[in-house]
């Protein structure tokens, strides 16, 4: 499930919701992204999220479909919220649960992973010293190469 | 054609969208940078360093020699930030 | 932190723990193991875990100690439950928050794996054709072996 | 000497734990399982395949060759299935 939203979530209810009634559940594992206070010397006051409404949906279901088709899964949760969040506020949310723990934990990594690169968002952070972008990572770019099979990284 | 621009594209060019025909000459996306580049001094800002700029087509992430044509949503922005 | 008990935890309430109040947390990570209703061709009734108290606290500590030395964390918790436990029951969670995503997904991942093959419980599946004791799999000590550095795989 | 038994190996020995004075001649673990499968048939029983039997001594697990003295904690066990 894909969930694309301004409102904060709560990690208990979600996963609740992919274990409850379904005793098939061996392993879920679950990755949450927050908003850190500082970035470098900086300290932040807030992020601002944009995202590309449509697109965003899109390829998220298209990361959660490639998770499906690589590990054998039994659920899998995507929550990405946008607009201005402050320090300590949850940004994202991946999950998922399956019969055998490493099929959980090894794609929940790669759900964040794919998500980082992949995803059409934008973050502006508000610091004392004035408003600028987030610039994509090098390591996060290496991170999404890592899951790539074959030479297939399908965008 | 459906323009749409994010982050600090969408910033430089003081709009998030704006609808313009398929300019002449233009086939691909590369062209169709070329050919905003030309508009004005916002749009040669925003996309000056085209290495910068990813697009997608119709809600698609593609690359620069991807065609184009009227009818489509093109969005240009930034390497995206999720997570 | 480590607890061993037999109540059940909430997921929430044990997560939130770990990041309210914290703002230089980027990422938690956290991995949540549950009771199966089948084993092989049986269906589960009951599954129930003994362990050596004294020891499994130590190693339980052992392992965290571990984690944290590996790895650039801010906090960890293991919980693991004994006693009689029914389908669908969570028997045990590791978490662990991180600045960096890498840290806190790949120390989850090594705590769950060590605490498979480290940790002293035994485990009593009551099922439709009897009794049987769960035995150890290779593919967990293959997993253990994984995160053995240089040779060194401190009991 | 505290001896203490889990999973199987305290089923097939019908009972958790128990002291016993270091029998003679024991140095080791191994020493310690050979004189305890003389003891009887539930011992015999337990510890018959010691490529199954896990040690502890003094709560940390070590192995075969581990000493022993008559004021450990020695707990017998199967393989260890946490998580």
């Amino acid at each position: 499930m894909i969930k694309v939203q301004t409102e904060d979530f709560d990690i208990g209810v979600e996963t609740a919701r992919l274990t409850d009634g379904n005793n098939s559940v061996g392993g879920l594992a679950c990755f949450v992204g927050l908003v850190r206070d500082i970035a470098g010397d900086d300290s932040i006051e807030t992020m601002t999220l944009e995202h590309y409404p449509g697109m965003t949906e899109r390829q998220l279901e298209k990361i959660e479909a490639e998770a499906r088709e690589r590990w054998n899964l039994l659920d899998t949760l995507i929550i990405h919220r946008y607009g201005t969040l402050a320090p300590g506020d949850r940004i994202v949310m991946v999950a998922a649960t399956s019969e055998h723990r490493q099929d959980a934990l090894e794609s929940c990594h790669f759900l964040i992973d794919w998500l980082k690169t992949k995803a059409p968002f934008w973050k502006l952070e508000a610091t004392s010293h004035g408003k600028h972008w987030v610039e994509a990572r090098a390591e996060d770019r290496i991170s999404e190469e890592r899951w790539v099979i074959g030479g297939q990284n399908p965008e | 054609m459906q323009l749409l621009y994010f982050g600090w594209v969408r910033i430089k060019m003081g709009k998030d969208r704006e609808n313009m025909d398929l300019p002449d000459g233009v086939a691909n996306v590369r062209d169709l940078i070329e050919a905003l580049r030309d508009r004005g001094a916002e749009y040669e800002e925003a996309l000056n360093d085209i290495s910068m700029v990813r697009v997608a087509v119709n809600q698609e992430l593609t690359d620069l020699d991807a065609a184009v044509a009227n009818d489509d949503e093109i969005a240009l922005f930034p390497p995206m930030t999720g997570g």
